[in-house]
């Protein structure tokens, strides 16, 4: 349990637009908790309309019911804005999208365990599945932010299904940072998985790796955990799960952990809104 | 300007400030909500069902969205007993509100091994019976089985003072009939509903969404279930009924008081809004205070069927 | 472009075009929506609950909205079996589509009467059995009691050459144990679920808003709960499921299919999109293309439970 | 069961505009409801946006659930547009008055009995509380269009809480129909109950009514009932009731009734949305 102070802001939409094919970014005014994240906070929000100056039923403001969980990408503490980068999957998140510049939206953070962070003269590979980018976003711009590590020592490896979900890229470039991708399509990058090219990556210039991070679909990740310990690496994979609270109270969140470095260890059910959602790589079993 | 309603109420010997409670399982052990949400504004909280030993829980996923409400297979994941008095109690005895305590278990001795090592412990100020888990084996059992039901109850009855709840479950033939057996044996209040046997399929890959195949419903799509519940037992027995099922708002919490509830629990409303008990509560105040009800007290049970008119309906 | 999938389905001698009915109740008989929705794109259409006399109903008001539901007390309103032989019957024979007669009634002679009165008349598919209609008293018991279910189904099944479909309810503490019972007595196939027992306040009269006080709850809220009805139904029986509950989509049918059901009926769904039947079908239709899947019928039960991991989880 | 055809219509919002405190007319691009419409009738419409093209769930994309039925208030064949009058009372009204021109309305119409035309020479008064009014904007409207009667033959008697709610009564004076006003704040008009109105006016000149309308809260209704009673006036009213299909299958909208004139008849449950919603004033038990 992070000592960060968690916060629920009606947080106003500064900019809510698309950005690839059903792919969308949102800038959200919540100082607050634009202070307090750091690179791996998540932020649970409402994605309808529930001002409280109408007449519909409480239940008719919360459809869909629960609140929908999002990876903080960006934040700038000083305008108080933090940015989430999001895929339209169902209704939730197709409702979030239609909500424009000026309306307000109920947000809780900054939520979960975050990043080890970056430190200098330990190189990093980060690999990102589609949206799975967006705390790789936060963590390389916190980085070069606070000059914990150069630039250089940073490569992010980002794949997608093609070419126009690869959105975000640009923001690595900006900071200096190396950024290779792949597409399952082919229509831009290594045709193929992301996996793949990491495991080139490695073979190539083992050196260049010392901590691995991954967040993206769960064949990935669990891919990502193979390669890390094939090659001795340590690193932290961040998760998603089912998410009724958001903050630890309801058990549902759960993924299986045994002890790192021992498999066969008793597993026990960890909350990934709480202990998670990032986890050392060897701590769970995917 | 108008007084501010009485919302205070009585489960038997348990003074509540308002008739607004956490539910079990919603709320966890008030530590986690309690780092932004304050305690006091609810009338009590109560904690997340506790077995003698940590229980592990189902295998994940656990929870699904539904049409207004969710499915969950927690399957009872606690920290047990022990630990919840080391590194629980310490917490909650400082919290301003009411605390009530949920066991649970699988056979009797499991309950009765909660219960004796609640009694002990200060601070508690009664314990809720979950005998209607419908998540892990045999946790239905006991109230679905009007003699089951009041043996467990009878056995609890006997080893502690703190005034003791039967929470019981509404997938039952009659409710009623559970109700009774349970105030015959000593109960001093009943709660209802917990969650509805209910389940999911993912088409896509044809399997059940929940890992433990069923879970249990919750959330405003029951409430009319909660109700007509709480309404059934409410004619059945005289103990106080703590109305849940649904709520979200203070006028939802009238509808249970009318309907017969003494107090209600808010649950899935708090992962929607961690704040959902003192809105509910707030709500319920200001719906009095238009309504020129004095105290809450005076909603309990107090709704009116009109009588049918003297001619009746004739076949076309 | 890909073949059409292969929509039918039997139930037993009764073969459909496709799996999606409209449910009693929600379909009056068929005349009423045939004024603008084309009934040959339903696999069938299930009347009204017919009585042997015409039956005036229960007072009014007999609905109400509720979270993704909604609430009725209908009370079995309808035209009596005769005015439906004679004025109701020479539609319906006309339409191109299966007819299942809804049979109810209080004590089991009711029942006989309608059912011997319908075996006689020509153009009718199959009858469905209301043993479970919330709403008039008596109606509970047939499918609360396993017995008494099963002499229901017996009577009825010995006197008619027609398939008989067994209608359960899911207010019963095991469904499995009722469906076992009318599986035994000789019905064709079983029905699952007709509405939840329900009821609102209003909390501004304190009156209950249904006349009749509780009623019945249907509709996208009680989805899971069907779900897990039929998914227990068909763990029990050999004979085919008709899943029932808050289907308002082709994916909803689907998801019934998996679950075990063998056809599914479209109820309030009705209400909100007269052209439901068509609607359910056609997506029901461009799943399974979009799938590879060329019959539905390889759909029926085809839900996969994942094996538990080896290594169960330790407390913690 | 009235034999003019039902359709359903993805009708064009052509406006939607507020018109009184909570207060809104919507006008619905629909021509065959338009088209066969007649006085009295109404349609059921899906208050909320339910396009296919979209990922929400179809009961995410149906809420509130049900159809909400309202009065047909003013049509133009020509145009193919009808007009609504309504008022936000919950979730349903509340949404339908956020859609926006150009948006889509799923209608379905037009349902139910229509009204008794008016005839040349057999004065009317129409007795309207409220939205109650929406009905007899159509029939004056009609009847003065087909010539069927003189403006001056009809009276219409219109109270609301207040002045604002009044909206409406302008079209009546546009067609040279004589409006009376009354409102319960006293606002304008007379200060108290259209009915009391209604008992003043047949005391007055009790030849200028051969036949009442009424169409408002149920109280009005059953007021209006004893009046015409009294007066021996016959006349329709038109009814409220909970309408889940709107069409007659559902049986959930039922109004006890007896025969005409006889009171003590043995009552029959009559659907408000096939039979009705225009009733005999005699037939029904309010
Ligand atoms: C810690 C965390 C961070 C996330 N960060 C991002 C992000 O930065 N960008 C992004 O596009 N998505 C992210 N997701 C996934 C995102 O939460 C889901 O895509 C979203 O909740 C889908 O909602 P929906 O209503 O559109 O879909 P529906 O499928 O209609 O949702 C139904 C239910 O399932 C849940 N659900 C569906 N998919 C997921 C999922 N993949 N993970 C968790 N719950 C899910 C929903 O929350 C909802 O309760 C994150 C998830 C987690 C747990
Ligand atoms: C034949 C007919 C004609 C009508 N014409 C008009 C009109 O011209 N203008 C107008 O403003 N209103 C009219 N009404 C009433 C209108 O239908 C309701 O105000 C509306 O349905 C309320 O919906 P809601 O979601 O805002 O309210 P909620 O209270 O949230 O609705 C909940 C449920 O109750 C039903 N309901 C609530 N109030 C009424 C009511 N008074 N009558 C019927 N059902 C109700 C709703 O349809 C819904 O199913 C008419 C009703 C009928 C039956
Ligand atoms: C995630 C979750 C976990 C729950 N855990 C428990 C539990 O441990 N013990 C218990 O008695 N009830 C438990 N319940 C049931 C709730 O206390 C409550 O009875 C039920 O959810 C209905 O209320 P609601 O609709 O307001 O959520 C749980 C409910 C949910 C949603
Ligand atoms: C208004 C209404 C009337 C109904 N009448 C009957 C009936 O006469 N006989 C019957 O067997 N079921 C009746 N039902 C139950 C439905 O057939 C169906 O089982 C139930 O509504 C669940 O399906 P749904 O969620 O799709 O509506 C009725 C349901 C509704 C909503
Ligand atoms: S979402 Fe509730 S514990 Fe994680
Ligand atoms: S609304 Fe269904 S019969 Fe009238």
């Amino acid at each position: 349990m992070s000592t960060i102070p968690i916060c629920q802001y009606d947080a106003e939409i500064l900019s809510n637009r698309q950005i690839g094919p059903g792919l969308y970014w949102i800038d959200l005014l919540a100082p607050e908790i634009s202070r307090h994240a750091q690179p791996g906070h998540f932020v649970h929000l409402i994605a309808s309309d529930v001002s409280k100056d109408s007449s519909r039923q409480t239940w008719l403001r919360h459809t869909p019911l629960l609140r929908r969980p999002f990876s903080i990408a960006e934040r700038d503490p000083e305008k108080g804005v933090f940015g989430l980068i999001y895929r339209i999957v169902g209704g939730g998140t197709e409702i979030l999208a239609t909500r424009r510049e000026g309306e307000r939206v109920d947000v809780l953070g900054p939520l979960g365990r975050t990043f080890e962070p970056i430190r200098a003269g330990r190189p990093v590979i980060m690999v990102a599945g589609g949206v799975g980018v967006a705390p790789f976003l936060s963590l390389a711009q916190e980085t070069v932010r606070d000059g914990r590590s150069d630039p250089a020592e940073m490569t992010v490896l980002f794949g997608a299904a093609t070419a126009g979900l690869l959105s975000g890229e640009e923001k690595f470039r900006q900071l200096g940072v190396d950024v290779k991708l792949a597409t399952d399509d082919g229509t831009t990058g290594h045709h193929g998985l992301v996996t793949d090219m990491l495991e080139r990556e490695l073979a190539r210039s083992p050196r260049q790796c010392a901590y691995l991070y991954a967040c993206g679909p769960t064949p990935m990740m669990r891919r990502c955990q193979a390669i890390a310990r094939e090659a001795g690496i340590d690193g932290q994979v961040s998760l998603e799960g089912i998410m009724p609270c958001g903050v630890g109270v309801c058990m549902a969140c759960v993924v299986p952990c045994v002890i790192p470095g021992d498999r066969s260890s008793p597993r026990r059910y960890e909350r990934v809104c709480d202990t998670g959602p990032v986890f050392d790589m060897e701590e769970v079993v995917l | 300007m108008k007084a501010q309603p009485d919302l205070s109420v009585s489960i038997g010997a348990l003074k509540l400030r308002n008739p607004v409670l956490a539910a079990s399982g919603t709320f966890g052990y008030g530590s986690e909500y309690g780092r932004f949400v304050n305690l006091s504004d609810f009338g009590g909280i109560v904690t997340k069902t506790l077995t003698p030993e940590p229980w592990p829980g189902n295998p994940p996923p656990r929870a699904a969205e539904t049409a207004a409400g969710m499915l969950n297979s927690i399957g009872l994941q606690n920290v047990g007993v022990e630990a919840f008095v080391r590194d629980k109690m310490p917490y909650l005895r400082k919290m301003d509100t009411a605390l009530i305590v949920n066991v649970g278990g699988g056979p009797v001795e499991e309950f009765v091994y909660v219960t004796e090592r609640l009694s002990d412990c200060e601070g508690i100020d009664a314990l809720e019976i979950n005998m209607s888990c419908p998540n892990v084996s045999g946790g239905l059992d006991f109230s679905t089985d009007p003699r089951r039901a009041g043996e467990l109850v009878s056995a609890l009855r006997s080893i502690t003072d703190l005034p003791v709840i039967a929470k019981l479950t509404p997938n039952v033939t009659d409710v009623g009939e559970i109700a009774r057996s349970v105030e015959d044996a000593g109960a001093d209040a009943i709660s209802a509903i917990n969650t509805l046997r209910g389940m999911a399929v993912d088409i896509r890959t044809r399997r059940p969404v929940l890992g433990a195949v069923t879970g249990g419903l919750s959330g405003p799509a029951i409430k009319p279930v909660a109700i007509a519940a709480v309404y059934r037992i409410a004619s059945q027995v005289d103990v106080p009924v703590i109305g849940i099922g649904g709520i979200m708002s203070g006028e939802d919490a009238v509808e249970f008081l009318v309907a017969g509830a003494t107090a209600v629990q808010v649950g899935t409303a708090n992962f929607v809004e961690p704040r959902s008990g003192a809105s509910v509560a707030r709500e319920l105040a200001g719906w009095c205070a238009a309504s020129d009800i004095h105290s809450v007290r005076t909603l309990i049970g107090s709704m009116r069927i009109p009588s049918q008119e003297d001619v009746p309906c004739h076949p076309l």
